[in-house]
């Protein structure tokens, strides 16, 4: 995915690589680092300096690309991200950026999106019910009050942006969607950890029991909040999926050296056509899922109006691939792949969880066929 | 003395009646195979209890503590015994009764029988496998755990992992290298080794579901006699072969024991739950999942019907059953993750659940594949059916006919150039 | 599927066998010797006189089953004739010789029953609209008139009996489905030969444009039609599925063979772990596909109640893999397999259609969802 | 003399709309790679036209008859051409303009190259390949058809098979045995054949779907001289290499050529004739085809940014783009037939269609494969894909030091047994 990048993006490229291999592998995530806020903050704002959470904000907001296309940019992150599996909500934290940018207020831009950019706290876009489908006309509902509005209702499948962190919810009212920005520490605001597949990730259920928020705390006022939920769901779909290449490029090179090393009646496995025809295959789902996902990326960057259907389709696609190869590569490594020691339940646990998160490949075909009128 | 087959039924029936517990409605029943060693000790009682009555071991030789009967008799006793608290002593209980018992009734000695067999039916030794090793795993036969003669004594060292239950097994059938200049096959011996001996170290291992079944266990200089041999020294592999038509279940292995008759009822719960009952795809998945079943069931069964027709044992036949296994479980499980999605995927913390012991259907797909690799992977099944039941030529092989001692040494000099 | 089987089955299936090999091998079929009346009443009297289109009918009626289960004697037959992709509806007189047993007049038995079970004439039941879903509440729509019904409507994927032969059309009337007679030489009825991708078979699609039968047309007029059509479309898949079943076996038989035959880089191909494993895999379905073909065979015969449901899985899961394993044969033979020459092609395109007639597996999934009440 | 894309861009519309016919509106486009004599000799007219006019090989030398431009000129004119009547010789069109001419300019003398290269651009000659054998399929190098050295002649003798359009060809590209004592890849070498020459039978196969357009060819003691040599005795095998490269499409084989951005027009409609565009299933399989088609047009587009990146030519890369086509196009062919049901299956006969040239879908269906066996099966990309792109360690070999007179020998012995 990151083959023919300019040598700015490769530079950020390795920088966040560095940065992650330093601060957060794979030993940190098994010990869930992330989850105590000091190590999360200064994890952050060392990714906010290379510029993690700001490639889709304009430069007259403090944001900045790299390329120019900052869809891409973030994309090229997102893949780094994923080969180590890095927890936090990085694509909801952009995703969220994005929406304040284009449809906040001032003091949205101040109060919140300044925060966003320099690391100093994450968000993330609530638009999910169960079973797990992105509820484009709202998650919640919303009703118009004296002060604001009032927001009931449940979502699931959120990450937790951890303290002082952000929600930016869907909402349905009266006159179609809307966005609202929610603080995590809401006290009217039920936030339930779960458990998960994924023990990269700390996902979150929101019970908002008739919540009271203050008029300011709607973004894109203007009624196109549609369309803008139409673009923030383009935006997490390329992320994610741009994540998801990375965890399986990572696994797929872990198992292309097993197939090496590991010998079997008297040969490297990786010499029986069973493995390396089983590798070479999944080298393929792995060479066309990059191919997919920058192809949406690209497309979505340069807002050419086909950015939706790319990024629905390689949400789709690379949901479907990323748990393939995570199961090809599973039969591999044989036994050792069932230890908790070995990384590979690691890499099977995300991608699973991937595939669903902000719609499972299914959801994404359908919603594939009516963008395209049928 | 031969007892019909409806008339056992009423006997069986009338004993569980008295003498079990049934099983209390409200209990739901639960995957995986792990058992405390509470419930172990709780078994072994009951077990005793049914020992005593003449219930175990029904198709086990009258001589060991046995009844004689046949299948029909033991699906009997599944049937009714179904409702009831049976013995559960969890993965090392299947693998005692099944694949360690019925090796031995074919290779051990008289003696050596007499000593074991009616106290596994009594459930007073539950047993393990010492087989695969770190570097023999698919390549069975690349044993290097090795039984050096030492006087009227063996001496074993080595390691071994994937020991269903060791930690709580009495004993292990271990298979060693007893002839390293002969080729690989024709050096290995089985022996009877208890787990409690002096050098044996059985330790769990944590698995990717926070379970801990199987074990890694390593031998030091761990001292065993002629007493504890299981077939003949150096005839190890023909013991392995007997093994392998019980560790494939005769057929059966992983399909229910029941003709599944029911729609999927674990899949149209979930998918109930996740509000996808309608869900055309949903709908699908949980049909597909129940042919699947369906299918399955009926495969064991006319797979266990053509070993039962023949004479010879015939591992290679049986690998169809362990081979639909492998293939439809982690599907099965994959099904499971798409009907649910967020409902199979996420879980509430407060219901007691932690991350490393996630509800059924998570639990379900971490351990998809075990029967695709545990007991002979996907490939080495593929590789027997190919050659031993549809009769292609065979794979090249570099390890059949050389000293195992030169395989080990010529494998790290991989190039693949043969002519 | 003829694993344990009785000694008369086995009688049953050796005369089978030896009358598809001397009279209809597959040159004969590939000249389409069976578009010959001749050749197909001759053909069809020998098959009878083993019994082929009696094991469904009772004794009293002039039928009689091998085994006492005579669905499951019918199937092995198909599974028989499956094997070399025999011409002729066979299901499909069978099917209507039960139909007419259980539902039909004494004329119906005199004039009909009778020459079906003789090889006199074929039958084809009409149950399939466009495109390709059994219409279980009937293909065509009947209405009352003064002397019978008038039947309207369009049919396809029906099997063509030949001259003289009968359709056993399932009509929707006010009350319910029901099934109506008709002779193929009705002139008032539109017969369109289609042509096939299976080029074993010769399918028509039939046009009724207020096509008026008399009142002893109706077969099984006392009004549980529609439990008749149930046990009719599980016979149907059943026969069919057996069919598949024989082609899929014969056409792996010959696939390894070839694989052992072959020889490629100085070894038989089949030595290959990537043609062996291939051939492993398909061997599995093939077994799988036998267990539960005679599994369903087994239930429809011992009319336990659960015949519908093992019905509509068997023809599911033949249906996928009889096109999994023709699919997988074909790659096995290479360039060989694209030549007009080589049977390979005859399979695949047989097993296909047999995938849909009567229901493709979508279909069957969604049909036996229904039957299980969810 | 460079021109710009832009500037190029015009001189092509200006030209196309002066001298070439618009395709009419309501012509089909129409599947297959079948064209009649009569086609080819239009075609013939037309692309001498375009030759003149100095349009034809955009890529190709100056030297020789082309313009020397790259590939984003040479795709201006596709995108220009797309709407006009252009040459259409089939398969054996696009064997003469890839495969063979790049194989050609990489390794005939420039004598050669002289004496055809303009010929092909003007469309005066049309060539095919003489490669595939009846016994060398996917075994590419294990060629038996012989040239034997006769004084200052070469005298060929063999069959081929495969070689598309060879019945509408003025020459073929031939691949024959050079020496028999030689390991297999290293006595082939490449000659140029006049398919009209005596001793050449070319016959034409009936294929599935019923068309011809491959051919089966008989050589008999058929003459050429050193002037035919296409690179040097004994080193065909590397001009077998560039061959593969083209043969694969520099990693667009099968793809489409322009982005597909419409949802598999094909497809929505097969399912509106079947009244399923409403249909859960039948959306999604749409969604899954026209998904698969754009990765698979994008992963060839990387490919090839891949290959032109680099120096040296990668068939091992390209066959990236080889085994996409040959694992989607049957997924695809079976999509079609699973949306349109009856519709797909069956056709009206009075549509002058017949048994043996079925209509797009049942077409497809049957020339699904074609990829994924054709010019390199999957399992022979993988293998290329595993060992050369992956870096695996090799399968064990048995054809690649010894004489090939020796592995035709021991071939036939085969039991496996190495060590």
């Amino acid at each position: 995915m990151d083959d023919a990048i300019t040598d700015d993006q490769r530079m950020l490229l390795d920088a966040s690589a560095r940065l992650m291999a330093d601060t957060c592998p794979l030993e940190r995530i098994r010990e869930k680092a992330y989850a105590d806020e000091t190590f999360a903050v200064a994890y952050r704002r060392q990714a906010a300096d290379l510029g993690w959470y700001s490639m889709l904000v304009p430069e007259s907001l403090g944001g900045g690309t790299i390329s120019g296309n900052g869809v891409l940019d973030a994309a090229l992150i997102a893949y780094q991200r994923g080969r180590l599996l890095q927890p936090g909500p990085f694509v909801g934290t952009n995703v969220v950026a994005y929406a304040l940018a284009i449809g906040g207020s001032q003091e949205h831009h101040g109060k919140v999106l300044a925060a966003l950019m320099s690391g100093e706290v994450s968000a993330s876009w609530v638009v999910t019910d169960s079973p797990g489908a992105p509820a484009m006309d709202g998650v919640v509902s919303a009703t118009r009050t004296a002060a604001g509005y009032r927001l009931s209702g449940d979502a699931t499948f959120v990450e937790d942006p951890g303290p002082d962190g952000w929600f930016l919810i869907t909402a349905a009212g009266a006159d179609g969607p809307g966005l609202f920005l929610v603080g995590r520490d809401d006290p009217g605001l039920r936030v339930e950890p779960l458990g998960s597949l994924d023990i990269t990730r700390t996902f979150l259920a929101l019970h908002l029991d008739a919540l009271d928020v203050p008029e300011s705390s709607l973004v894109e006022n203007d009624g196109s909040a549609a369309d803008l939920i139409d673009s923030l769901l383009a935006l997490a779909c390329v992320l994610m999926t741009a994540e998801s290449v990375g965890a399986m490029d990572h696994e797929l090179a872990m198992t292309v050296q097993y197939a090496k090393d590991r010998i079997a009646f008297g040969r490297p496995i990786g010499s029986f056509q069973a493995v390396k025809h089983s590798l070479a295959d999944t080298s393929l789902l792995l060479e066309m899922s990059k191919a997919i996902a920058r192809a949406a990326a690209q497309h979505v960057g340069d807002g050419d109006g086909y950015g939706p259907q790319a990024a629905s389709m390689a949400k789709a696609f690379v949901g479907d691939c990323g748990i393939d190869l995570a199961q090809s590569c599973f039969q591999t490594f044989g036994g050792i792949g069932f230890t908790w020691e070995h990384d590979q339940h690691l890499y099977l646990r995300r991608l699973t969880s991937d595939a669903a998160f902000f719609g499972d490949p299914v959801w994404h075909r359908e919603h594939l066929c009516q963008l395209s009128g049928i | 003395m031969t007892v019909s087959v409806e008339e056992f039924r009423d006997d069986v029936r009338g004993w569980l009646e008295g003498n079990l517990e049934r099983i209390p409605a409200d209990v739901p029943p639960r995957g995986g195979e792990a058992v405390t060693d509470e419930q172990v000790a709780a078994s072994r009682v009951i077990q005793r209890r049914i020992f005593d009555a003449g219930y175990a071991g029904l198709s086990f030789p009258v001589e060991y503590g046995g009844r004689g009967l046949g299948v029909d008799h033991e699906r009997v006793w599944r049937e009714e015994a179904r409702s009831f608290v049976i013995p559960t002593f969890g993965g090392a209980g299947s693998v005692t009764m099944g694949p360690i018992a019925r090796s031995m009734l074919a290779h051990a000695t008289p003696d050596f029988l007499a000593r074991h067999i009616p106290k596994i039916l009594a459930g007073e030794e539950l047993w393990c496998q010492f087989y695969s090793e770190p570097a023999a795993g698919s390549d069975l036969a690349g044993i290097r755990t090795t039984a050096n003669r030492d006087g009227d004594r063996w001496v074993l060292n080595g390691s071994k992992i994937w020991s269903t239950g060791a930690h709580q097994a009495d004993f292990a059938m271990c298979l060693a290298r007893t002839d390293w200049d002969a080729p690989k096959h024709r050096g290995l011996t089985w022996f009877a080794v208890s787990t409690h001996a002096p050098g044996v170290d059985v330790r769990p291992i944590r698995q990717i579901n926070g379970a801990s079944g199987f074990c890694e266990s390593f031998l030091t200089d761990v001292a065993i006699t002629d007493d504890d041999l299981i077939g003949e020294v150096n005839q190890g592999w023909s013991v392995a072969q007997t093994m392998l038509v019980y560790e494939r279940g005769a057929g059966e292995s992983g399909a229910q024991r029941v003709e599944p008759l029911e729609l999927a009822p674990d899949l149209v719960d979930l998918a109930r739950k996740a509000g996808r009952e309608c869900d055309p795809m949903a709908r699908q998945a949980i049909a597909r999942a129940h042919i699947n079943d369906f299918a399955q069931y009926h495969l064991g069964r006319q797979i266990a019907a053509r070993l039962q027709r023949s004479d010879t044992p015939q591992p290679a036949v049986a690998a169809y059953g362990k081979l639909a296994a492998g293939m439809l479980s982690p599907i099965r499980a994959r099904l499971g993750i798409e009907i649910g999605g967020a409902e199979a995927l996420l879980w509430p913390k407060d219901a007691g659940e932690t991350d490393t012991e996630p509800p059924t259907p998570a639990l379900n797909y971490l351990n998809g594949r075990m029967v695709s690799i545990a007991a002979g992977t996907n490939e080495v099944q593929r590789n027997g059916l190919g050659e031993r039941v549809l009769g292609l030529p065979r794979e090249p092989t570099f390890d059949s006919t050389k000293p195992f001692r030169e395989v080990v040494r010529d494998s790290r000099n991989w190039n693949g150039r043969v002519g």
